[in-house]
């Protein structure tokens, strides 16, 4: 009875974890897009909205040491793996306090520290470093891995074939985690891909490689557990295709002609949010209250969020040139 | 006369090169569905169909190539790379196949090829979306370098381009899409042989091209207000480049000062300046100026980014530095 | 009976003609050899020693519309495709009667009127031109098909997978032929491959794709007719492993460290010469006064081959910067 | 002092620096098993075992990237790039993260790699095998570039470099390898900052550098015998550029002559008569002369090879002129 009692616990704890990290995403985006509007976000900014549930379930599963590489569309990856909001927020601000010194903007977030590597902005350009982190990984011998998230438009690259290869010829502790949102901007997986089963592709060069329903949080965790499981093991790197969908557009530049609005209605079904919400619901597993109580929470870290971000100092234009070379102490 | 944005002008130059030569095609990614990246190719999916306007996978490399295997094969494509920051994916085909084909053959094989694609910075866009590299690719031989900086020969540059027999690259200033100007009703095809002279004047040259154009264009009208007369040269072509336009200008003015968005150095602007030493040095009258990108990734904080990028106060500081 | 004379005959001729072809190949690369020696060809020089097989039976298979494109190791393509040896030498010697006019030599033998696009030196470098080639054909709605000539080296390179993906994707009339000789430079295929066996690695783009042994000559054109004759009726492209071995160094270069001599002299049993000239003369297709003959015609095309390069002229240098760009008429 | 050739002075280098530090390892195409493709690393695989002599796939995206990686976990790797050529298949991770993430990330990230290629012309490798393009690579800011033209700096540095927090790349002109040269029996890390003065003289500057360095100073002894007497600098790092020897130099004997295997527009002589240009103007008692390389692919044959490289008779000719 207690056992019973206690797994039921280690599961709400688990979607509950899971359903805190999809709320502050999805609520920190829509405050960025109000953010945009205004001016106050400038440069490209891609949202993650609808995608929360493999940032959820990707970054629940790694550990402090593991590390992560990311794309241009990571705010949630950065959240999730918990950079401070006000960092991440104060980034996107262009101000010193940013988790890039205010440098590289929304898709530059980077946390050396949370092993955080970017925020990359070349479509399949962090696959390599990625590659190489776990290369240094396994010659050290440490027992981290490595996560590289990307979408499935990087497939087509060339790079993404190169690292494949090399990750599973040498037997890197990586995780390929590719985020298969059907679209690579207005291009749609079938006008890009010969082979549009992602897995598959992965799958030839001889590493695990599975689907999962990337709109369920609890799914992604598990199956990016039970992958770095393996991975540390030694048994090489493994490929999760993520299926998911992008609720907005590419970009805020995006007019989104490639895709009807009821498509994007019928994916909207299956919020990952709203799913979690009503399937705790359904288990008894939250209340109104609760979930009230975790939306003001959230809502709170925002507005801090946006007042640290604005009280973060503008670098002086004389110090354009630091960092250029590293300074030497 | 009709106000026409430079956008517009590149989609009217790319649909009349549709429309008069069924050779022609259009080949990049989300130049189809999306209507081009930045809205270049828009309605053109739908006036020519997809097999003439291409969408693309992410493989800079195979399609840039695709486009020299297509030219080899009788096609005349333009490639749309999206921006130049995504070009060096492709720059083994670019170098080492479409440059050096026709010579490599022993002039058996030229590359009819048009690649065009987004420049520069200003938009905040930091470090990996915000290179200047038209300037750096007119260092190699073989490939054609123009940089269409009005309405006029973003309508016209491209016509050009697609007659002639080898590659030519072209660079299209992210900055300057929704600008207007006016534009004739029968505009058509340019020269991509020549710098042009976009400014008169006699006390001072300078050199810009694309984005950096306005630039000069402004900072030639405050520096009228302070009483020096400016000359301002648009290059338009970077490779091969109009030497003798701007040693001519040069001869009148015997002051120099060189606008160019890229990285100071080893930029254009370097090599105006070493002909300039070479074959006019008794002509300059003071030190040439270069006004030119700052030496760093370009960073996404606003007020850095302006520092990094050429100004016109810079612009007019230089030139007064000429002028002492 | 006589239907079978027939059926015979037509064998036979064609095993004479692959012969022909290699036996070409062999001698005219073993004074290549001595030349280099010599001093007289220079660069560098990559043989195509062992591998005859594979260009005398894709050359078999392919019409003169269609087009070819190769890499560095190109000779055996060039000859089998119907170049002009005194051309290809000529080459080499660096004479403006060089099929590139001179200024290609060994690795950049090109021949526009026969469709041979090289003689490319990068390696993958080649498959994206030989996709636009196929391209053009399609759009033009032409019939030919282009064949692709790479390494197996040349399968970890970005480009091959960014090649294979819009051909297949595209459905386009192109057969990529890999010559998989076990080794890139000196690194055999199991230190560069995650999945050595290359025609899966094809397959998992979803476009037909096997393996032959290139050793056979006969396979090889069966092979590749096969192919083609799919190719030309639209379904798209095809992919050939072509099982093989180089006997010779990488190139001029190479002290082979990396290879036992015993595995070189294994391979040399299998000599795709002998295998079949034994074939032959077992089923009675060829008597020693006719290998005879084929051999000394073959002698006295180099020999004459060479007289021509030896006469070619020198390109004067003050021709140097022609061709950089056409020529306006 | 022993006689020791680049390529045994290169070995040595890498060799000592696999022993001194851990962290440093080799990667690349063919550095083990066969070698290297040049021979250089010979030996090493056998005395490091494979992990540390790590033979790669054809994939110099992905190992460059790798390289990078590596370094960003705590790793000193060198990566070796067969030769410059091939280089640009790399392109995309050399400029786009290696020199940026420092600066993107506000100094979080530093990436000390090195990355050895071979680079340049002279052996009739034609056009796709023949480039030199390590004063282009000199235009992007975050890199540091060196050119060894002598054993002592094959030699020493290597182990600078290594030692350095950021990116280097390193390139090796294909024609050193078999030079033999006296080295010191304790050469050991030599600094990576400066330009050294190869040969004083009063009469004119010559800057050279890699594989132009031996075509300069043979140059100068050529006009010697005429009475010439010309100063040589070896200029060492090509970013960033040591400009005060330069100009010191130019302070000196007001009469410039710049030596570049690179194609001669846009390429790093243009900088160095930019620099020219726009600080010692008045310096200069004549025209600056540039000897670089024609503009044209590499061809194969013996005698247009020749023609279109820098050569000592042309320096010679470059010099008189300025000499006038
Ligand atoms: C090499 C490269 N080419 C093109 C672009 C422009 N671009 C930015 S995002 C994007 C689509 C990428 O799609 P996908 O990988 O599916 O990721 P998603 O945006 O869907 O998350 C493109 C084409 C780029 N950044 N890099
Ligand atoms: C992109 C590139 N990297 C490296 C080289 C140097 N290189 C020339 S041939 C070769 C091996 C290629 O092996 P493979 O593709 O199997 O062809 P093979 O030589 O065996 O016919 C290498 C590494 C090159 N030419 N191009
Ligand atoms: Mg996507
Ligand atoms: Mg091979």
């Amino acid at each position: 009875m207690s056992g019973r009692r206690t797994a039921r616990t280690a599961r709400a704890e688990k979607r509950l974890a899971l359903l805190r990290r999809m709320i502050r995403i999805r609520r920190f985006e829509e405050r960025c897009v109000e953010l945009y509007s205004a001016g106050t976000i400038r440069g490209f900014m891609h949202l993650y909205i609808g995608e929360e549930a493999v940032a959820a379930g990707i970054m629940r599963a790694v550990t402090a040491e593991d590390q992560v590489v990311s794309t241009y569309r990571e705010h949630g990856h950065a959240l999730a793996r918990g950079l401070p909001m006000a960092a991440v927020l104060a980034e996107m601000y262009g101000r010193t306090t940013g988790c890039s010194g205010g440098r590289g903007g929304s898709m530059h977030l980077f946390d050396a520290g949370r092993r955080f590597y970017g925020g990359n902005a070349i479509v399949a350009g962090g696959l390599p470093v990625a590659v190489g982190l776990a290369l240094a990984d396994r010659m050290r011998s440490r027992p981290q891995a490595t996560v590289c998230l990307f979408g499935d438009g990087a497939v087509a690259e060339g790079e993404f074939h190169e690292c494949l290869n090399l990750a599973a010829l040498w037997r890197l502790p990586i995780l390929f985690c590719c985020e298969n949102n059907l679209y690579a901007m207005g291009t749609a997986i079938e006008y890009a891909q010969a082979e549009t089963d992602l897995a598959v592709r992965a799958a030839s060069y001889g590493m695990p490689s599975w689907p999962v329903d990337g709109m369920d949080a609890v799914a992604v965790a598990e199956a990016a557990e039970h992958a770095l499981e393996s991975i540390r093991n030694g048994s090489g790197p493994s490929f999760l295709e993520l299926r998911t969908y992008r609720f907005r557009a590419h970009s805020m530049y995006d007019p989104e002609r490639y895709r009807d609005k009821s498509e994007v209605e019928r994916w909207k079904q299956r919020d990952p949010i709203d799913r979690m919400t009503t399937l705790m619901r359904d288990d008894d597993e939250l209340t109104d209250r609760e979930l009230a109580k975790l939306e003001s929470e959230v809502a709170d870290e925002i507005t801090e969020a946006i007042t640290a971000a604005e009280a973060g100092p503008l670098e002086p234009v004389e110090d354009l040139t630091r960092f250029v070379y590293s300074e030497r102490s | 006369m009709t106000k026409t944005t430079y956008r517009e002008a590149l989609r009217e130059g790319i649909r009349e090169a549709l429309k008069e030569d069924d050779r022609v095609f259009l080949m990049g990614e989300d130049v189809g569905r999306y209507g081009g990246c930045f809205g270049v190719s828009l309605g053109l999916l739908e006036e020519f169909g997809p097999e003439r306007i291409r969408d693309t996978p992410l493989s800079e490399s195979a399609f840039v190539g695709a486009g020299i295997g297509a030219a080899l094969g009788g096609m005349r494509p333009i490639v749309e790379i999206m921006t130049v920051n995504f070009s060096l994916l492709a720059l083994d085909q670019i170098m080492n196949n479409a440059a050096t084909l026709l010579h490599m053959s022993g002039g058996a094989l030229n590359v009819p090829l048009v690649i065009r694609m987004t420049t520069g910075a200003g938009r905040q866009l930091a470090a990996q979306h915000s290179h200047s590299l038209e300037g750096w690719y007119a260092h190699i031989p073989g490939l054609k370098v123009i940089t269409p900086a009005t309405v006029e020969d973003a309508r016209g540059m491209l016509l050009t381009a697609l007659r002639d027999p080898d590659p030519v690259l072209l660079f299209e200033h992210g900055s300057l899409y929704n600008v207007p100007d006016d534009l004739a009703e029968d505009a058509g095809a340019v020269d991509i042989d020549h710098a042009a002279l976009r400014r008169s004047g006699k006390d001072l040259t300078i050199t810009a091209y694309g984005g950096t154009l306005r630039t000069a264009l402004a900072a030639a009208d405050e520096l009228a207000t302070q009483g020096v007369d400016a000359e301002v040269i648009d290059l338009r072509v970077l490779r091969p480049l109009d030497e003798s336009a701007i040693l001519s200008s040069l001869a009148r003015t015997h002051r120099l000062v060189i606008v160019d968005e890229g990285w100071r150095s080893g930029s254009l602007s370097a090599e105006i300046a070493a002909r300039v030493a070479e074959k006019a040095l008794y002509e300059l009258d003071a030190p040439i100026e270069r006004v030119c990108t700052a030496e760093v990734p370009i960073p996404y904080a606003k007020q850095l980014e302006e520092a990094a990028l050429p100004q016109t106060a810079g612009v007019v500081a230089a030139a007064k530095r000429a002028m002492c």
